[in-house]
């Protein structure tokens, strides 16, 4: 298949908080580690309450649905993940529009303009070992790939990218967020948000192959 | 862990519900879990509002009252509140001269608020922001997030509360806000963890012989884990970095404030505090006011933070107004 | 075991040292070890005089000042007070008025207020006890050492120290401590041991998912090791016994006191006080004033106790007089 | 010998301090089953103050020593123990009188005036399971045998009868004093106040019998 439409966005949303719950103590665990241990809770939090709106999206443009994920988790999740994952998904909805399908290239540009909301949100540079180095290569691999290939192909390439950057910035010193607090100790522990961007490149690159 | 609660998921609510019950002549609890001044909005007067996550109490919803705060937006426990409290309590005490919002610098407060001062300002109201970061255990640097929002938050809300009580305009709140800032710093320490209800686990290990100097309030670690020592010894260790880095000089007139992070007895206190004031003496420093006690805490975390505050006329006459919350009052 | 401490022998003194500096505008402390209001003696004025174990802070010493206690009497962690204390506490409040002591019901406390009050009568003070007795956790028989003075104390101490500062005489103020007295009730929890520091382990053990019912102030086992619960199963294992009791019913308007034992963080007393709000309401028993925080506490151990006072006119009355203590304040 | 003097009765202060120090942790940890885990702390505390006394009252008679020992622990134990062993000791002192040195029956005729002093400040009845259920057969057994008998053999019987006091008290449901709230869990622990109420005749024997 060449489009992704309002079905498979959320496909991806719902493997997503599928997958955020089933790692959640992971993802809280490895918060613990570098951070206050609540990742994994307060991304269950937001995705649990997304879920339960999906139902109601399933008519909805592709615009819509980002919105309503985006406003969802800005007003359920707290922290720094509710307004940077809220910014992703507000953003992305934003370049969709009104659309109930869109090309590989589309949807492209608006995965990077959800990259662009949350590095705007978030002030993080790359190296900074936050999600944005998770998230730059995913969308940098989604776009040189999406050209010669079928969405499917360049969501593989995207999530192979993702958890290729996230064990990038694993030996790093984090210099964003409360795992900066740490210093040196931070170096050689996975960045929480930098795993939980992978899985949501998973989660959508499964539901685009499974479609 | 052990803990009395019902479960994690209904323990802010529950909280709430029963903070309402009891300070009924204080404080109101508005949907999205704000609480709000019983009197709220008053004409006039500058709406001062803070919040954060869960698990500091009494900070920030035993500060709200009379001299004080006209709203405190409650998180999930140590998580930051989302932008829809801040937007509905800063709707709520608006009384036309426009809001402060006192906001920790925690990346997740910063943006929560950042988000909400933009909804409030599209919807007409004035919104001024003052970041408060006064550890000094973090580097303020390019390469972290800077130094966190601590135990000069109580002390800022006591201050710029008293000020707008009085009727000052909100750049001139803004403004006190931020000498405040300027002129305050902590850090703190931990003797043992705290545990997050939702993660039922603690947030860090520790050993037995063990404390970590320079803790944020949620358990973040510090600048450096250390060999158990003495109470004077743990002072020296997060007075002295305190005193160095502003610093505070021979002649200087300050607020100590000593504060518990929730499982540390108040008697424990007492012994620091008697070692602050030793030190004090000993660099010129004149303690003029004092704070001891458990304001900014961590759930049950076993630990102190030390706060100073230099002061001068104006912010020592604030802090001296009448205040009338839940956990603290005067006059 | 892990404290904010120099050494065992030493907390005590400087802990009071603490104070002393912290709060020179309330008390000041004398040999042997004792809190005195810094106005005492006031002429004419019955002298209000408690004291027992440290450890419990910050009861009594925090409770120095008007319209509460004119001195306090701290004895080594746990352990009552000596005689001379009391005897130099008697000495230095009186003035000319007699003085009362307020005891809680603890053998070792009894004993040593006995011998302080036969020494002060052998020196011309008139002096009165009435002896605290208000944990229904201990059946009250002749197969025990009583009922064990706790909560109900500190409600004691602050009304019957209003009765005092308006110039009530001593007969007047004794009769009010024993209606306080016979109408107040209490019962508390631990989730965890304290550790008195001087013998450097926790007093007692208690396993992960077990909380004692029924727990003294000193970490004596109470009436039963239950399961871990909810805090509302835990508040209801405390207020029934408490309702039942004396009996409360309805129509009977109560002062409700949660307190933190020490190392329970405020959100969950307010946790529990929303379920006391709502079994009052069952019981058509009306809350007409509340306390909640950590005022009597075990050092560090993690629990609470309920405590409701039946009140009268005149009770309330006192309850909203000015108190300016390191503790308690208001007006 | 058939007399008791001044420097026994030293001898047996010092002893018992000694003791009670060695078993300081052991006493405490009894307290700490059916107390309130002080009462090794606090015999320790008092008598480190009374020891530091007792060099000045080598030329005292018996009944300034025996005051200044009730007068020292009443101002420095607390608790009960402090007005207990301190009556104890006050009520000892007065019966001795100004004499340097005492017959046995003269010394038993004290050990049962502290005896009386310790029952009326404590209210305290037999199989209440306090230091009575020791000291009371201690002082029967002196009286039994201090007519045939020399002060050390007296003291022995005494020792012997305060160690079988106290175990048979073990068993029992405390009825005084912070053990007394335990109830039924008191039961089968031994009395705290009645071990170190055998200490202290253990040392009164053997500084008798080793003079």
């Amino acid at each position: 298949m060449t489009e992704i439409g309002a079905a498979e966005l959320i496909r991806g949303v719902e493997l997503f908080a599928e997958r955020l719950r089933e790692r959640k103590a992971e993802l809280t665990d490895l918060d613990s580690k570098i951070g206050d241990a609540d990742h994994g809770i307060n991304m269950d939090r937001g995705f649990t309450a997304v879920a339960a709106k999906l139902p109601e999206l399933s008519e909805a443009d592709l615009g819509t649905i980002g919105k309503a994920v985006g406003m969802t988790l800005i007003s359920t999740v707290g922290g720094a993940s509710g307004p940077l994952y809220g910014t992703f998904f507000l953003r992305l909805g934003t370049a969709l529009g009104d659309r109930r399908t869109v090309s590989g290239q589309e949807f492209g540009a608006a995965l990077r303009a959800g990259l662009e909301g949350v590095k705007q949100r978030g002030r993080a540079e790359p190296d900074d070992k936050t999600m944005v180095d998770a998230m730059a290569p995913a969308v940098d691999a989604y776009d040189s790939r999406i050209g010669e290939a079928d969405p499917a192909d360049a969501l593989r390439a995207a999530a192979a990218a993702a958890a290729e950057g996230r064990d990038r910035v694993t030996p790093l010193v984090a210099r964003k967020g409360r795992a900066s607090y740490l210093g040196e100790r931070s170096a050689h522990h996975a960045d929480p948000g930098a795993t939980s961007t992978t899985i949501l490149f998973e989660s959508l690159r499964d539901a685009i192959a499974g479609a | 862990m052990k803990k009395l609660i019902n479960a994690p998921d209904s323990l802010v609510d529950e909280a709430l519900a029963g903070m309402a019950a009891a300070h009924l002549d204080l404080i109101r609890v508005i949907e999205p879990n704000v609480i709000v001044r019983a009197d709220a909005p008053r004409k006039g007067k500058v709406g001062v509002v803070s919040g954060g996550g869960s698990g500091h109490e009494p900070m920030h919803g035993g500060f709200v009252g009379l001299g004080m705060l006209d709203a405190a937006c409650p998180g999930a426990v140590f998580t930051s509140p989302v932008p829809d409290q801040m937007l509905a309590a800063t709707k709520a005490v608006d009384g036309g001269a426009g809001v402060l919002h006192i906001v920790k610098n925690y990346t997740g407060d910063i943006m929560n608020f950042e988000l909400a001062a933009e909804l409030a300002q599209g919807e007409g109201i004035e919104v001024a922001s003052v970041v408060i970061a006064d550890d000094v255990a973090v580097q303020d640097s390019l390469y972290t997030a800077g130094r966190r929002g601590v135990g000069g938050t109580v002390l800022a809300e006591k201050i710029v509360g008293a000020a707008a009580e009085e009727g000052q305009d909100l750049a001139t709140v803004k403004a006190l806000c931020e000498r405040v800032q300027a002129n305050v710093r902590s850090m703190g320490m931990a003797l043992t963890s705290c545990t997050v209800p939702a993660a039922g686990k603690p947030t860090f290990e520790i050993g037995d012989d063990e404390l970590e100097i320079g803790i944020g309030i949620h358990g973040e670690p510090g600048r450096e884990r250390r060999a158990m020592a003495t109470a004077d010894e743990v002072t020296e260790m997060l007075l002295t970095p305190i005193l160095d880095d502003l610093p505070f000089s021979s002649g200087d007139r300050v607020l100590a404030f000593v504060n518990g992070m929730g499982g540390t007895p108040l008697i424990e206190l007492y012994v620091v505090y008697r070692k602050v004031v030793q030190m004090c003496a000993d660099r010129g420093v004149r303690i003029e006011r004092n704070l001891i006690g458990s304001y900014i805490t961590s759930l049950e975390m076993a630990g102190c933070s030390i706060t100073l505050l230099k002061l001068d006329d104006e912010m020592t006459r604030l802090w001296d107004a009448p205040v009338h919350t839940a956990a603290l009052r005067w006059q």
